[in-house]
């Protein structure tokens, strides 16, 4: 009763209500346009903005830890030197045991996670790794779509930095040793990211 | 033979005490009648939990029968609930007092039933465990309901109007509740203090209250006309024979009420043998409702002829071979009974010597609310087995898991009905008062002497009490 | 809150990255681990993949279907080592198109139910043993047998299968192969045979303006379903054909007739010699192509008497000359329906002459190519091999019988007592993927692996234009390590009988290899070996050079035979065929069974099909069971009543009611085959499966029929419109 | 956790939609089925079933009507011949009718449904989102054609007892009790092809695309493709019928022509067409 009298004899009297509505609103887009250029300055990829949103990563048991900062860090290699199906698949693949042992015929083959893998090897037995970065069995998703716009046809993106795109939805995998699932990879994620980037809104892209 | 509505004579106490009595000490029928309410939910209960495990299969729905009983018994139950917002809503605006001793448990059995309707697009879901889906609130996804389904607006016009008959059923009792409290002890006592949210009878509050109520009131009666409106483009907004029906909007809202007054008429017996209410529920009261079920049923008649008319004459083969499926198909049996209860039955209603005959009344009740029932299902399943596609046409009748949905829903409305009446007044206590007092003081000699100069009593000329005044 | 947390098991996907094991062969891997928990599923890491071996993306190889004995070539989609769908071949014989045999013959490999080890029967029952002491066993009892005892009993073989059966049968001094397929042309066969000199030429069906065929379901069962569709859809567009089907139940053939007729069972060869007659009484052709015998015959039977005899009415034999004269070429046919008969021979031999009158031979039926290789051509089956075992092996000819391919306990008439009659032979090994009727009666068992999981040749029987040698290659690793191809199982037996042509090849896939870098270079087209094998495995087919056939026309006897009456069975018992259940080895294929019928949509059972007025005249509806009862025994099943049979006939389809045979199968329906007569064709000595008189009883019992649908009819509405032939050829005609 | 997400990220959910009304489609994905050479082997429907995941169901629930069978064959007799004796048998054989979800442009079942689980894609396509619906089942009821399948049971364990689910594809789900489902013209496929199309860098061109039935059936009687695709064999059979889109009633110059939509009349406006069945008069 009380507040709307006088809201109500405001706008009566002088004619201003409006003009503090719209102050009101100017502020608050200006307070999420700028939002929105915090979060668009803090993507590195050109042309790109990610997803936000985190998600507490436990470790996953793996038949061997594989260090991926040793690897992708330290060592500088490329993500899709080994995730190598990433580009023209739906599924970025775990790398066949051959392409281990391309290199670790020679390297390291004194270390001991190494040894079991050469084990794997010469027994001709496959290793069974856990998932860690799955999406429920209704959804479709496709590695290599996404590839194609953030690091192929993204203008002004090196692909020797295509570690960054990765990072979008597996964290920085660099400072890793054997990979965490640290981003939530809900529907909410896609969709804030799909919006953000002007990705499809159609549900059968995703679902199926 | 009784002919006023009310004893103007009865005093203010004996009103409270009757009332008050009511809601005392329930004697072992009333234990038995709850247990029995109980164990018909229990069967409800073991029916969903068994449907829910297992998916929709034991239900015996099938391919093209999407929708059978419990979408039929939902419409049912939406449908008794407009003549509580009648009775109480309509009547009291145009100052039909007799409205005033009956309104009360009228309103109870509008809310009941509508808790009782709310259940069963739940229950009939495939997946409940998703069913706030259909509400829209904002999530992460960014999606939500599709506006221009039937269903979301069910959802919304059956929310709204519980919420507006729940607050329409309390905002009445308030000061019934208040005689209540000075009268209780022990946790009614407290239950009473809370809920008649100091209520002390003073000018300000009546004037307030009344405000409150004729607003509710003119609220009310649009909101009800279109929810029953909004329940009939479930079925007319559809493409499909004998759904996609224009006159189905009034079809449904008449249907609605003529199941309503029915309802009344057995709640009004049962309420009136059990708790003695024979000073308060008269046989004036009840003739008066016979007569308005007699003229919705008639209405109702009317609309039912309209459609076969306009479905026998129209362009459309698909929806007359549906009609002489439902006239000599399968389902004839229970569509004659439907037709023979709804627009036979209710001449009954017509003789005066058959409405002032209780246990008559009873029975044709129930028949006519058995009519009713039997009409929704009438409109829900036949479109279903004949429709479009020929290949598609089937026959199929409920499993035992839909009956017992439907009986343990009528076994959750008894219970909820029960309850009511122990722990809140039957009968409005106020309002009688100030129906005597009107009565009394007013133009209740007008009217009686109208009444029966109407009637060609030359006697009332000359009333004694009349001439007294 | 989110709607993504839906239960894991609500939606199961086998989102498979990779598979176990090294991909050596092609596309060969074990199937991805499912786990259904959320986060227990394994991503398996190839050792060394192939580089098309890409996870998530699917990946084509050739094969062969050999769901029925035609042998369409098929295209399997590989994904993460599993196979998961099949296509037609496009570069095969049959082309591109499956038949829903061939689409649910995937269910066949993935069976549940299907034999998983070796299995050898120890005091009464089969217990699992393990292969050596199946070899050993062997070793005992097969290898022990003399000279001319032992016999191999097959469905349709050919291919180097066919090459190494001879080869052993050869080594062990045995000559004893039956060839034995329940549904098959072999009467047909016999007639071209000695009048055209060929037993399976080519219909030419897209050539063809009329085709006339008595009872040859060629759409449906009819020697290549696939094939014939294809034609037909050619026979059907532009200027388009005329069929007229006579036969006694509407068989899918039937159901897509410009005419259908019902005829008596048995007249059918009545019916063609009335229509001859008619053709030559009203002088539309002359008669100068048939041999004077067969004039007088047909001379015989007037329309009157056709009539009389088949209850086909005379104006439609006049409308069905009518159409022969008046466009042609034509073709005749004439399939199961005719051929079932005690006279069955002369029937086909009337629907041979029909041919020969209308000049159709060099026109739409031309003589096949004969392929260059006779050993790899397949061996026909047909049902006097059945008889002929039975009787030997009644007679104690054989010391052990291997079975494979054929289901003979099943498909045997109850008057042959073939169970009793296999038991009699000391040893049966059975080689086989599936527990059926015959399989549980031998007394050892090997497990074989599917058409898609070895490598193996095979010739379809019916190669009309072309000739081929379809490939077979394995389309995923065996999913049971236990199970072997029949080539290897050969291949090892030969071995073991010491033939030293054989002791080089370490298995069935090298003795392939060596064997087809044999063949001539005009085949291999300049290729070397390893070329010219890749290219066979990716195309799935070899073409091999054929010769050019020749046909002669030496009309016989056609004389259709007496009929006799049925005394006490006043009914024609028809054990129908259809693509669903074909002759039974599609019962534990549920995609199969649940397939509705094409004519009457029933699925899942059995039904006797009646006519309305004899419906009536029982008093009978449908849902009602009824009591077919034959001389040999009775079956009950439920009525299904329309105007597809004749009013003087039943029909059963064959194919369920099976005692065995896995979980979809068993118990499911019954088998009319069982209560047969002990009839033969006369001239063919094939068993006449369609001579059976029955008489029907009610039951009593009535149940909803498992039927797909509602309506029978449209009820006025346009689902399918149905314009005359004119109005297609003037605006859509060439 | 989705609480926090929204409050992280509010300034997303503020973002208007996309423009409704009309738009621009990227395909139009449609049907020609040649009843003349339509034979009724019901291939079509078990390829269907193979490709898409489809449970058995068994004897009992089939005859009870809860199978699911995207595609259907249906089968009529013609009408003369039944009920009245002028004739004693169907001289005329049967009349075939392979009916799966006819992708109407303007679908009865997509306004009806409430979560908005069924609704049109820009390729034309009527789709249902699996793990979005909640089992109202309006839609098959507002579907004329009957042409949706609801899953009244959990059929997996049932269906496809081990080793039979190793045949499952991995390119759409199975789908649990309570969920609506339907033809949805090989999506999957239809991926697949507009992806490899696009990893070649060009248009989706005609073939690149076939749909399970289409693919297998022996007498090539339906036909799948690009109504869009000026040059696609599905658009000249369309065109050579004069049956186009968004057109209740086809206004043909010629009155013989086969071409027609099931119960075009309801202004569905579907994507598949049908040929006329063909006999001599």
């Amino acid at each position: 009763m009380f507040v709307s009298n006088k809201f109500l004899s405001k706008r009566r009297g002088k004619g201003v209500g409006q003009g503090k509505v719209s102050q009101c609103l100017a502020m608050f887009f200006s307070v999420l346009a700028s939002v929105f250029i915090v979060a668009a300055a803090q993507a590195e990829v050109p042309n790109a903005k990610p997803p936000t949103g985190t998600h507490s990563g436990e470790d996953v048991p793996q038949p061997i830890e594989f260090p991926h900062d040793i690897h992708a860090d330290i060592n500088g290699i490329n993500c899709m030197y080994c995730h190598t199906y990433a580009r023209r698949s739906k599924v970025a693949g775990i790398p066949p045991t051959s392409k281990c042992m391309g290199c670790h015929s020679i390297i390291a083959t004194d270390k001991p996670r190494i040894k079991k893998l050469t084990e794997y090897w010469e027994n001709n037995e496959t290793i069974l790794w856990n998932k860690v970065h799955d999406v429920p069995d209704f959804v479709h998703f496709t590695h290599e779509k996404h590839l194609q716009r953030f690091v192929f046809k993204n203008e002004g993106m090196d692909v020797a930095n295509v570690s960054e795109v990765c990072a979008f939805c597996h964290g920085d995998v660099k400072k890793m040793t054997v990979a965490k699932k640290v981003k939530p990879l809900n529907m909410g994620f896609c969709v804030r990211c799909h919006e953000a980037n002007d990705g499809p809104s159609d549900c059968w892209k995703c679902h199926k | 033979m009784q002919t006023k509505d009310i004893n103007e004579n009865i005093a203010w106490a004996k009103i409270n005490e009757d009332v008050l009595r009511s809601m005392e000490n329930p004697r072992m029928g009333y234990w038995v009648a709850l247990a029995a309410c109980v164990a018909m939910i229990m069967c409800a209960v073991l029916a969903e939990i068994y449907q829910y495990q297992v998916g929709m299969g034991p239900s015996g729905l099938n391919w093209p029968h999407m929708w059978d009983l419990y979408i039929a018994t939902f419409v049912f139950w939406i449908g008794m609930s407009h003549s509580g917002t009648l009775l109480s809503a309509i009547l009291h605006i145009i100052q039909a007092d007799w409205r005033k001793p009956i309104y009360r448990f009228a309103e109870a059995m509008t809310l009941f039933s509508l808790m009782t309707a709310g259940l069963f697009p739940i229950i009939h879901l495939g997946r409940v465990w998703n069913m706030y889906w259909v509400l829209p609130y904002v999530s992460d996804r960014g999606i939500w309901p599709n506006f221009r389904s039937p269903l979301v607006w069910d959802a919304f016009a059956i929310t709204t109007y519980m919420t507006s008959s729940a607050l329409f059923l309390f905002i009445g009792m308030i000061p019934d509740l208040a005689i209540c409290r000075d009268n209780a002890r022990g946790w009614r006592q407290k239950l009473y203090t809370v809920l008649s949210l100091g209520w002390q009878g003073d000018d300000r509050q009546w004037r307030h209250f009344r405000r409150i109520y004729l607003m509710m009131a003119c609220f009310l009666i649009p909101l009800a006309v279109s929810v029953h409106s909004i329940v009939s483009a479930d079925f007319a907004m559809s493409i499909m024979p004998g759904w996609h029906v224009t006159t189905f909007p009034p079809y449904f809202v008449a249907g609605a009420l003529y199941s309503g007054c029915a309802a009344i008429i057995t709640l009004f017996i049962l309420l009136r043998y059990f708790f003695r209410f024979d000073e308060y529920m008269t046989i004036p009261i009840m003739e008066k409702t016979c007569k308005l079920t007699f003229a919705i049923a008639m209405v109702w008649t009317y609309l039912n002829l309209i459609e076969f008319a306009a479905t026998w004459y129209g362009h459309d083969p698909v929806a007359k071979e549906l009609l002489i499926q439902k006239f000599i198909g399968p389902h004839a049996p229970f569509f004659w009974t439907m037709l023979f209860c709804g627009s036979v039955l209710p001449f009954t209603l017509a003789f005066e010597k058959l409405r002032r005959h209780m246990p008559t009344m009873f029975v044709v009740s129930l028949f006519l609310n058995l009519g009713m029932w039997l009409e929704r299902w009438m409109i829900v399943t036949p479109t279903l087995s004949f429709s479009h596609q020929p290949f598609a046409w089937d026959i199929m009748w409920p499993s035992m898991v839909q009956w017992a949905i439907v009986f343990g829903s009528f076994g959750w409305f008894g219970m909820l009905f029960l309850i009511f009446v122990k722990v809140f007044p039957s009968v409005s206590m106020y309002e009688v008062k100030e129906m005597v007092f009107h009565r009394r003081h007013y133009h209740s000699d007008e009217l009686e002497s109208k009444f029966h100069r109407r009637a060609g009593d030359r006697q009332s000329d000359a009333d004694p009490s009349r001439e007294g005044a | 809150m989110s709607g993504s947390d839906i239960n894991r098991r609500d939606f199961l996907k086998f989102m498979g990255l990779g598979g176990v094991g090294a991909a050596t062969l092609s596309g060969c891997d074990m199937p991805t681990t499912i786990t259904l928990e959320e986060g227990k599923e394994k991503v398996v890491a190839y050792l060394a993949p192939e580089e098309y071996a890409i996870p998530g993306i699917g990946v084509t190889f050739a094969s062969t279907c050999k769901q029925c004995p035609s042998g369409c070539g098929v295209h399997g989609r590989v994904r993460e080592g599993r196979v998961l769908k099949l296509e037609g071949n496009p570069d095969a014989l049959n082309g591109k198109g499956l038949c829903q045999m061939g689409q649910a013959s995937l269910q066949g490999h993935y069976n549940p139910d299907r034999i998983t080890q070796p299995m050898a029967r120890k005091g009464g029952a089969l217990e699992p043993v393990t292969w050596e002491e199946a070899w050993k066993l062997m070793k005992e009892k097969a290898s022990g047998a003399a000279q001319g005892r032992s016999a191999w009993f097959t469905g349709t073989v050919s291919g180097h299968q066919s090459v190494l059966l001879s080869a052993l049968n050869k080594a062990w001094g045995s000559k004893d192969h039956y060839v034995y397929e329940a549904i098959n042309n072999a009467v047909g066969e016999a007639v071209n045979k000695s009048v055209l000199g060929d037993a399976a030429p080519a219909y030419r069906l897209d050539k063809a303006k009329v085709v006339l065929s008595f009872g040859a379901d060629f759409l449906g069962t009819w020697v290549s379903p696939v094939h014939f569709s294809r034609e037909y859809s050619k026979f059907r567009t532009g200027d388009r054909g005329v069929l007229i089907q006579v036969e006694p139940k509407m068989t899918l053939t039937g159901g897509n007739a410009d005419l259908w007729v019902a005829a008596r069972p048995g007249t059918e060869g009545v019916v063609a010699l009335g229509v001859a007659n008619v053709l030559l009484s009203k002088n539309q052709v002359d008669g100068k192509q048939l041999p004077q015998a067969a004039l007088d015959v047909i001379s015989q039977y007037g329309v009157d008497k056709v009539t009389e005899i088949s209850g086909v009415p005379g104006d439609t034999l006049v409308r069905i000359a009518k159409y022969l004269n008046e466009r042609s070429p034509s073709l005749v046919l004439s399939g199961e329906s005719a051929h079932g008969h005690a006279n069955g021979y002369q029937n086909a031999m009337a629907a041979m002459m029909l041919n020969v009158l209308l000049g159709n031979v060099g026109e739409t039926i031309e003589a096949s190519n004969s392929m260059a290789f006779d050993e790899l051509k397949a061996k026909h089956g047909n049902s006097k091999a059945m008889l002929d075992f039975a009787a030997a092996a009644d007679a104690g000819k054989y010391d052990v019988v291997f079975f494979t391919g054929a289901n003979p306990v099943y498909t045997a008439p109850d008057h042959l007592a073939m169970a009793e009659k296999v038991a009699k032979v000391p040893f049966k090994v059975a080689l086989s993927m599936f527990p059926d009727e015959t399989t549980m009666a031998a007394d050892l068992v090997l497990p074989l692996s599917s058409p898609y999981e070895e490598w193996g040749t095979s010739v379809s029987p019916y190669q009309p234009t072309d000739a081929a040698i379809s490939m077979s290659q394995p389309l995923m690793k065996p999913l049971s390590a236990e199970t072997k191809s029949l080539g290897d199982i050969l291949l090892s037996m030969l071995k073991y009988q010491g033939i030293k042509d054989y002791e080089g090849f370490d298995d069935y896939y090298a003795y392939l290899r060596s064997e087809l870098d044999g063949l001539p270079g005009s085949v291999k087209a300049g290729k070397d070996g390893d070329e010219f094998w890749s290219a066979a495995v990716q195309r799935g087919v070899i073409k091999v050079p054929t010769k050019a056939g020749s046909l002669k026309v030496n009309l016989g006897d056609v004389s259709p035979g007496g009929h006799q009456s049925g005394g006490d069975y006043p009914m024609h018992l028809i054990p129908s065929s259809n693509q669903t259940m074909y002759d039974g080895r599609n019962a534990n294929l549920p995609w199969l069974q649940e397939a509705p019928d094409q004519i009457t949509k029933i699925f899942w059972d059995s039904w006797v099909e009646m006519h309305p007025k004899a419906a009536a005249k029982l008093g009978v509806k449908e849902g009602d069971f009824v009591r077919v009862e034959s001389d040999q025994g009775a079956v009950e099943a439920q009525v299904y009543i329309y105007k597809g049979v004749h009013v003087n006939a039943v029909a059963i389809p064959v194919g369920r009611g099976h005692e065995e045979y896995g979980r979809y199968a068993k118990g499911n329906g019954v088998n009319p085959l069982k209560i047969l007569s002990s009839i033969v064709d006369g001239k063919s000595g094939e068993l006449a499966t369609h001579a059976t008189r029955v008489r029907i009883s009610k039951v009593g019992r009535s149940e909803e029929l498992p039927r797909l649908g509602g309506s029978e009819v449209q009820v006025g509405r346009r689902l399918v419109n149905t314009v005359s032939a004119d109005v297609f050829k003037r605006t859509e005609g060439a | 956790m989705s609480l926090k997400n929204i409050l992280e990220n509010w300034s997303h959910y503020r973002r208007a939609h996309e423009e409704g009304g009309h738009h621009e489609y990227e395909h139009m994905w449609g049907m020609a089925i040649d009843l003349n050479k339509c034979t009724g082997c019901n291939a079509c429907s078990v390829a269907c079933y193979a490709e898409n995941n489809l449970p058995t169901v068994g004897k009992d629930r089939m005859r009870k009507g809860q199978g699911l069978h995207w595609l259907r064959m249906e089968r009529y007799w013609d009408e003369p011949d039944l009920g009245g004796d002028d004739k004693e048998y169907q001289e005329r054989g049967g009349s075939f009718l392979p009916m799966m979800c006819q992708h109407c442009n303007a679908a009865t079942c997509e306004p009806v449904c409430p979560v908005a689980a069924t609704y049109h894609t820009p390729d034309g396509l009527n789709a249902q989102v699996y793990n979005r619906c909640i089992g109202s089942r309006y839609c098959s009821n507002n579907c004329p054609y009957r042409l949706r399948y609801f899953n009244f049971y959990s059929y997996y364990e049932e269906s496809w007892p081990e080793p039979l689910n190793m045949q499952l594809n991995p390119d759409l789900s199975v789908r649990d009790k309570g969920v609506m489902e339907k033809c949805t013209f090989c999506i999957q496929r239809i991926r697949t092809g507009k992806d490899a199309a696009q990893r070649e860098g060009r248009e989706v061109k005609d073939g690149d695309v076939v749909t399970a039935c289409a693919q297998t059936c022996p007498t090539e009687a339906i036909v799948f493709g690009d109504l869009l695709d000026k040059d696609a064999q599905v658009t000249k059979l369309w065109k050579a019928q004069e049956v186009e889109l968004g057109r209740a009633k086809q206004d043909k110059s010629d009155g013989e022509l086969r071409g027609y939509r099931v119960l075009e009349g309801l202004n569905t406006d579907p994507c598949v067409m049908y040929m006329d069945r063909v006999r001599e008069a």
